[in-house]
């Protein structure tokens, strides 16, 4: 039941609304402090487990610490019922508001309209929900797509033979970045060849269909992979392919291989988003509680490095960890964790 | 009177890894060099040696862990255990080697032992819990992921390989032959002879038939099926260290996707998942088989649809080829 | 009525029955006649080919060739369910019974009784006891799980579920092996009564007296073929036996040696045993070169002595002194070890003695392969040699010992187990029943071996259901009832009076009553 | 022993699932912000019922001595096929109903003909149908999508009188129209028979084959009836492969915690519906207790590790060794 307002939202620079014609919300103001909810599904990945690490010290940053009474993470896996089950339980117990990282973007329209009759106010992040009744802040996953192929049609301008691995099969983020790069490929005009094999976000799997497809295919021009790049990178390697134009997601180890080898071919473009997204999520979730003018689909910006600008302890870090993602800050929402300080925090907490 | 009539068939003579007439085996084996036929039509670089070499050194890791769950399932068991124990393996071996030149040396044997711990959890329970292994194996993958989860988060492990590792999953010492390949040579001809010529591996059999009757035969049958699941936790774990050589580094999910390969290998090798029956031969083509089936799937760029109806009408035309269990009557 | 039955056809007649297992001809252009009110006996030597036979006839086996007339016309069974509409039971050598189902579930199994197409479980129990009943087994409960009972109240339950099905003809085959004495009796009352109700009985049995009491025709095979049919009582024991094993039979069992002094210390000695209520004040001792039996009716507690001698039984109270001194066995790994030297011969082969899927020589060395191993590495020559010589001493009829043990017949499968224990050459050897379903060719190389095993310096624990048995090979022999040893019969006092009227513990009670 | 030992025996397994499932959901609603109110009480029903159904199917093949890897993905194909065709009209829904339980019942029947007529070994034979069956699903939805016919998700989701989950109800008829009668039929016997001991059930002359059919089918059924089941509760079909998986394993632990042998013969479907509540409730139990994120995982592992071990227990009372080998 939030009034549907006209923009600008409350902090513009960072609630940024998606597209021109999206709506703005307006929630009754309620008094502080509040009960917040995260409801995470899947855990058992890097980029997860940072993810609630980076929601647990947003959370314990003073200032937002004094707006909480409560923050309540529960992960519930795979399984879509026991997350929407979760989140009905966080609606009966009287929560202000609930974050979700979504296990699938449409299951979610009863609960949506029972958060909403129970005044509720629901963000979903990363994995977003297919609705207008709730806020989503959004990752441009077909923009992603779009960088990619634009990178590659600059390094290939007559066309090539392109590898995409692709992600797993069936989620719309898969779909939205592989429908990016076709379009853009098509609209260039010249030949591309493009060989997709998939790669599951997971780097064994990646660099065992990289390396299948090089051993049979011998040779590609260009390679775009989302998610599993340092694997990749590694199968390129381990084959002796020689090094050509990337555009890939933004692990720290693929992110040292472009270091490494630019001069050896590999150019890359490095872009996504990082797990701090949570952060905004919930920082969009007060302002919602606060009364603040919030809108429906907040658009999220894309971190970029591209070739030849990766800098050694900012745009990666050499000692860390392959897995971790390191777009991670968002500046214009005074959010600037680095994936370093997020693994590290709670080492001093050991 | 004696009645025993001593025509002995030749064949039987041999040790057990070249009953080549094994029909099971010998099937799985012409399925392979089909698939390969069939694959050569797409394109003739499935026929090639570098192309035969990469597949050759994919499937040792599935090769590696698929012979700690043959042992598992000759004994009538199941692990279910192996997509956690293979992360495990790979990320505390990885986790090792922060801890200086001692860590980098202990990394390898430190991830094998913790596969063993998660091993020896689902022998106890198996062998002197008796719970079946079907459950305490899943309640422990489970245990296994929570505790790397709580690990990864509050401790920011290393996770890269180290050199060694890397060496041993992607390296060549014999010209052209990938170590990968002749580490689970190494671990296929101890699996062999430790299945035909030992002791062990006549229990294992025996049990797999009736444990009842090998435990009145005097055999520790508890501690035989602990050991195996001890053997099956440290091969897994084993493939993880070889899958994050292999990648560089470990990760959460590296194991997910080599439970069910693992076991569809054993079985297509002729092992029956009943205990008591199989030969490790067997196994290899299973195995083989399985990894050049998802291969030229892949490299086919069939959609995952199709690739998920292809792999099982293939697994069910094959298993009704040759792995029939023989009638009631 | 025997004028009529001359134009009559028979009630079930098989002709030119072949039956080959791989390289094996169980049976060979086998012929039977069946007639309603007779008992028809069928006897062979293990592996003749009775159980095929029967098998073919229950519908469990398809023949290779041959066929089968019902009242004259021919029929065919593609399963045992049509058999059974036929109206021919069979109780099976081996039992056919659900363990997990109860009493009334299994007698009812093949066709209930039911309401509205489902199991009218009211009917169905009212079904059972009358089954239970008729076949003198009333003392079972309908209700209690076949998996609980003891093997002897189970085959009453077999017995009771194949008279359950109002048969024409009921096929026993070895039906009455695990029973005792009193059972029996039961049995064959039964037996008798059905056969005066007009039914064929069809009765396979290797203990002779119980042919000759029961039986109005018998049919010998031998290598799978009927050899020879003939009116009951028309020939001797004798020429029975040579019949069934193609030589001479002669004295059953072998000569008891003279007592010696009794001086020579007990190689096995248990002192106030003790397992729950199962066992009770146990004592006793058995010196090397002895045979000693254990007597009384089924289950009171015979092999649950037996478990707890070679450490199977957990909470066992009480001391056993091996070679004098107290020895601690809590496995049968430690009472197989070369301190305490016991071998156990299992009651059930298929489920304890052998592993059926795998080969005989597997079998054979399962047992002994710590000894033909080094470091866990088996010593195939070793492991041959030994083979090799059990399969002779024993006599072992078998294609070769490459052929999976399931292959064998009955009676040269129990040779297995006995031969893979003796490979480890014993000084204890605990039997549980091990003549049961053999031929009497085999019996006596079983009881022969025996004495040869003690005078050799073994001491010997022998349980057995057949009271000839005990008086025929035993030194002594001690009498359970309730879990107690009640009687003690030694010599020539070991008869067949002294072990009923122990087993059933009625002079111990006229003895309490009197005090 | 008299007439109620022998009943309390036969109950014996189904008593301790419902004794593990009420001690848990008490600890639960006990320690739940909102109480035991009846919004608690559907959301619990809502989320166990789905399992419960993925756990009958299992239970039905678990007697036969069989097992079934691939109710998850039947359970997710009749998901994506509901998303499809249970809308519209109430004609158009009921046919819709129809076409997907039928779907159920043939993936079922595909399993137990390859099990039976094929003679293949039932878990590689169900590792290669779900398989296929995830495939189909991921033509039907390659993008999770689709629709449900809302009145009637509401309806079946909701409450009855405002008080009585209508999931709830759902079960029992289910119960009552699927497992009592095949239980109390003689191919339901059978299929005990078959399981318990399969060379005395076929000497006993039984119709093994039909039993292990029927049970693989109904199988079938009821695993659709849980996929369509979570199309009312998601309003869409997903062909989600973890979740696939997920259920299967579930369903094999939910079944072992209903006091269903995996061995075969024993054990019933009231049992392995209380396993899967019961197993349900571990994941709820997260709610009540304020456990640091990360070591969520680790707790649910841990309980399910406890939970398994209880029947371990009965060994300790074990008397003789030989009962170790069943
Ligand atoms: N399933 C089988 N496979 C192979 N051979 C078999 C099989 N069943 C029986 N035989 C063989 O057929 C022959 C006859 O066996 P059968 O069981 O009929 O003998 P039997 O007369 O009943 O003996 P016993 O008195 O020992 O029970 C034996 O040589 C046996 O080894
Ligand atoms: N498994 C069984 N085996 C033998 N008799 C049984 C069995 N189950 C029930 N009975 C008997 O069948 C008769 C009626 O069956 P009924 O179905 O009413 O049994 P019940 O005791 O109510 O069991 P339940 O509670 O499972 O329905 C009773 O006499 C009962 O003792
Ligand atoms: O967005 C994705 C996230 O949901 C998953 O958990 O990890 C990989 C990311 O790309
Ligand atoms: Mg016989
Ligand atoms: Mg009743």
């Amino acid at each position: 039941e939030p009034e549907v307002v006209s923009g600008p939202a409350g902090d513009p620079n960072c609630f940024a609304p998606w597209a021109s014609e999206t709506k703005f919300f307006k929630y009754p103001a309620k008094e502080g402090p509040y009960r917040i909810a995260l409801a995470n599904g899947y855990i058992a990945n890097t980029w997860r487990i940072q993810m609630i690490q980076t929601a647990k010290a947003y959370a314990a940053q003073p200032d937002v610490a004094a707006k909480l009474k409560e923050f309540k993470v529960v992960s519930t896996g795979e399984d879509v019922p026991a997350q929407i089950s979760a989140i009905n339980n966080f609606i009966d117990s009287g929560y202000d508001a609930i974050v979700v990282n979504a296990q699938n973007p449409t299951a979610f329209t009863p609960v949506i309209k029972r958060a909403k009759e129970a005044g509720v106010v629901l963000v979903a992040f990363d994995n977003i929900l297919d609705t207008e009744d709730a806020i989503n802040v959004n990752v441009d996953q077909k923009g992603l797509g779009v960088l990619w192929a634009n990178w590659l049609a600059k390094h290939l301008p007559e066309g090539g033979k392109i590898l995409e691995v692709r992600g797993v099969a069936g989620t719309s983020v898969d779909t939205d970045r592989h429908t990016g790069i076709h379009e853009t490929f098509a609209a260039t005009g010249k030949k591309w060849d493009v060989v997709e094999v998939l790669g599951k976000w997971d780097d064994p799997t990646a660099q065992k269909a990289t390396a299948d497809a090089i051993a049979v295919h011998k040779k590609f021009d260009g390679i775009t992979a989302q998610g599993g790049d340092t694997g990749v990178v590694q199968a390129m390697i381990d084959a002796k392919h020689p090094f050509v134009p990337f555009g890939g997601e933004t692990e720290n180890g693929f992110r040292k291989f472009c270091a490494k080898f630019a001069g050896e071919g590999l150019k890359c473009s490095s872009a996504g988003t990082g797990p701090a997204q949570v952060a905004v999520a919930i920082k969009t979730a007060i302002a919602a509680l606060e009364g603040q003018v919030v809108p429906q689909s907040v658009k999220l910006p894309t971190a970029i490095v591209e070739d030849p600008n990766f800098k050694e302890g900012e745009d990666f870090y050499p000692d860390q960890s392959d897995n971790f993602f390191v777009g991670n800050s968002f500046p214009t929402c005074g959010i600037n964790f680095t994936a370093q300080e997020i693994m590290g925090q709670t080492k001093e907490n050991q | 009177m004696s009645e025993m009539t001593t025509e002995r068939q030749p064949a039987r003579r041999l040790p057990k890894f070249l009953h080549g007439v094994d029909p099971a085996v010998a099937t799985a084996f012409a399925c392979i060099l089909l698939l390969l036929a069939f694959g050569s039509f797409y394109s003739t670089s499935f026929l090639s040696p570098e192309y035969l070499l990469q597949q050759l050194k994919v499937a040792s890791f599935l090769g590696v862990i698929a012979t700690g769950m043959m042992l598992v399932i000759l004994l009538g068991q199941i692990d279910l255990s192996v997509p956690w124990s293979v992360a495990v393996g790979g990320m505390m071996a990885c986790a090792a080697a922060a801890f200086g030149p001692a860590g980098e040396v202990l990394a390898i044997p430190f991830g094998i032992a913790c596969g063993m711990a998660i091993g020896l959890v689902n022998g106890i329970g198996v062998a002197y819990l008796r719970i079946p292994s079907m459950i305490i194996t899943l309640a422990t993958n489970a245990v296994a992921q929570g505790l790397m989860v709580v690990y990864t988060g509050g401790f920011s492990p290393q996770d890269s390989a180290t050199a060694a590792m890397r060496w041993l999953a992607t390296g060549s010492l014999l010209p052209g032959v990938p170590n990968a390949v002749v580490i689970w040579a190494i671990i296929g001809a101890v699996a062999v002879f430790l299945l035909t010529r030992t002791t062990f591996g006549r229990s294992v059999y025996g049990i797999g038939n009736r444990e009842r009757a090998a435990y009145l035969s005097g055999v520790d049958t508890r501690r035989i099926v602990m050991v195996a699941f001890i053997i099956s936790g440290a091969l897994s774990a084993f493939g993880g260290v070889l899958l994050a050589g292999y990648a560089s580094k470990a990760a959460q999910s590296m194991g997910d996707t080599y439970l069910l390969p693992a076991i569809a290998a054993v079985v297509l090798g002729g092992t029956s998942i009943l205990g008591g029956r199989g030969s490790y031969l067997g196994t290899v083509a299973g195995v083989i088989l399985i990894t050049l089936l998802q291969s030229i799937l892949s490299v086919m760029q069939m959609p995952e649809a199709g690739r998920q109806i292809i792999y099982g009408v293939v697994i069910v035309a094959m298993l009704l080829l040759y792995g029939r269990t023989p009638p009631v009557r | 009525m025997l004028q009529e039955q001359a134009d009559r056809p028979s009630l079930f007649r098989m002709e030119g029955i072949s039956k080959r297992y791989g390289g094996v001809r169980a049976l060979e252009k086998a012929e039977l006649v069946v007639e309603a009110g007779r008992i028809h006996a069928i006897l062979g030597e293990n592996g003749a080919g009775k159980s095929t036979l029967i098998k073919v006839m229950a519908g469990v086996v398809s023949p290779d060739e041959g066929r089968m007339l019902l009242d004259g016309k021919e029929v065919r069974f593609a399963a045992p369910a049509d058999a059974r509409a036929a109206g021919i039971a069979c109780i099976f050598q081996e039992l056919s019974l659900v363990p997990d189902l109860s009493v009334a579930d299994n007698i009812a199994i093949a066709d209930p009784p039911r309401r509205f197409g489902l199991i009218d479980r009211r009917a169905q129990r009212l079904l059972a006891e009358e089954a239970l009943a008729r076949a003198g087994a009333g003392d079972i409960h309908p209700r209690a799980l076949v998996r609980d009972l003891p093997l002897s109240r189970r085959q009453m339950v077999e017995i009771a579920k194949a008279l359950a099905s109002r048969p024409r003809i009921l096929i026993l085959d070895e039906a009455t092996s695990a029973l005792t004495a009193a059972d029996v009796a039961k049995v064959f009352a039964v037996l008798k009564r059905l056969r005066a109700e007009g039914l064929a009985l069809l009765y396979i049995s290797h203990r002779m007296h119980e042919i000759a009491e029961l039986a109005d025709e018998c049919t010998v095979f031998r290598n799978g073929r009927n050899v020879e049919s003939y009116k009951a009582g028309t020939r001797t024991d004798a020429e029975v036996v040579q019949m069934m094993i193609g030589r001479e039979y002669s004295n059953v069992f072998p000569p008891k040696p003279q007592r010696s002094d009794d001086a020579a210390p007990p190689m096995l000695e248990c002192r106030e045993l003790g397992w729950g209520g199962r066992l009770r004040d146990i004592n006793f001792s058995v010196r090397a070169g002895e045979v000693v039996g254990l007597g009384g009716l089924d289950g009171q507690g015979q092999r649950d002595l037996l478990l707890a001698l070679f450490g199977v039984l957990r909470g066992t109270t009480g001391e056993v002194l091996v070679d004098g001194r107290p020895a601690t066995i809590a496995s049968p790994a430690q009472a197989r070890s070369a301190k305490v030297g016991m071998a156990l011969i299992p009651e059930d082969r298929k489920t304890e003695g052998l592993m059926l899927p795998m080969t005989v020589r597997e079998n054979l060395s399962f047992a002994v392969l710590d000894r033909v191993s080094m470091a866990g590495i088996i010593d195939r020559e070793a492991e041959e040699r030994l083979i090799d010589e059990m399969v002779q001493l024993l006599a072992i009829k078998t294609a070769g010992i490459d052929v999976p043990v399931g292959a064998l017949s009955g009676g040269n499968q129990q040779k297995v187990v006995i031969a893979k224990w003796l490979m480890r050459k014993p000084r204890i050897i605990l039997l549980n029943d091990p003549t049961r379903g053999i031929d009497v060719g085999t019996k006596q190389e079983i009881y022969q071996l025996l004495r040869r095993l003690a005078d050799a310096g073994a001491a010997i624990l022998f349980y057995s259901t057949d009271y000839d048995e005990l008086i025929g090979c035993c030194d002594r022999v001690l009498v359970l009832y309730d879990g107690r040893i009640v009687r003690e019969l030694e010599g020539s006092g070991i008869t067949e009076h002294a072990l009923i009227s122990s087993a059933l513990n009625v002079e111990a009670e006229t003895r309490g009553a009197a005090a | 022993m008299s007439e109620w030992r022998y009943w309390l025996a036969e109950q014996r397994a189904t008593l301790m699932a419902v004794g593990i499932f009420a001690l848990m959901f008490l600890i639960y609603v006990a320690n739940h912000p909102a109480g035991l109110t009846a919004n608690v009480v559907q959301t619990a029903s809502n989320k166990g019922v789905l399992l419960a159904f993925v756990a009958m199917a299992q239970t039905l093949v678990v007697i036969t001595a069989g097992i079934d890897l691939s109710v998850g993905m039947i359970f997710i194909l009749t998901n994506c096929l509901a998303s499809w065709l249970v809308v519209g009209t109430a004609m158009e829904t009921t046919l819709g109903l129809f076409a997907v339980l039928g779907t159920g019942l043939a993936c079922g029947a595909l399993n137990g003909a390859i099990v039976i007529f094929g003679r293949l070994q039932p878990i590689v034979a169900t590792i290669a149908t779900g398989a296929i069956y995830f495939g189909l699903a991921l033509l039907l939805r390659p993008f999770p999508g689709g629709s449900v016919n809302e009145g009637l998700a509401d309806a079946l989701t909701g409450r009855l009188f405002g008080l009585i989950p209508a999931s709830l109800v759902v079960l029992a008829a289910v119960v009552l129209v699927v497992w009592v009668p095949f239980s109390r039929s003689l191919t339901g016997r059978t299929a005990y028979a078959s399981g318990s001991s399969e060379v005395a059930a076929y000497m006993s002359g039984v119709p093994i084959r039909r039993a292990k059919f029927a049970a693989y089918t109904l199988a079938g059924l009821l695993a659709s009836i849980g996929g369509l089941f979570l199309t009312f509760f998601t309003y869409t079909g997903e062909a989600a492969l973890a979740s696939g998986n997920a259920y299967t394993l579930f369903s094999i632990a939910a079944v072992v915690l209903g006091g269903v042998s995996l061995f075969g013969g024993k054990g019933s479907v009231i049992g392995a519906i209380f396993g899967a509540l019961a197993f349900r409730t571990i994941g709820d139990l997260l709610f009540v207790f304020d456990l640091e994120p990360l070591w969520q995982p680790l707790f649910q592992g841990v309980v399910l590790l406890v939970a398994v071990s209880l029947g371990a227990f009965a060994l300790f009372r074990v008397k003789n060794r030989l009962e170790w080998f069943g």
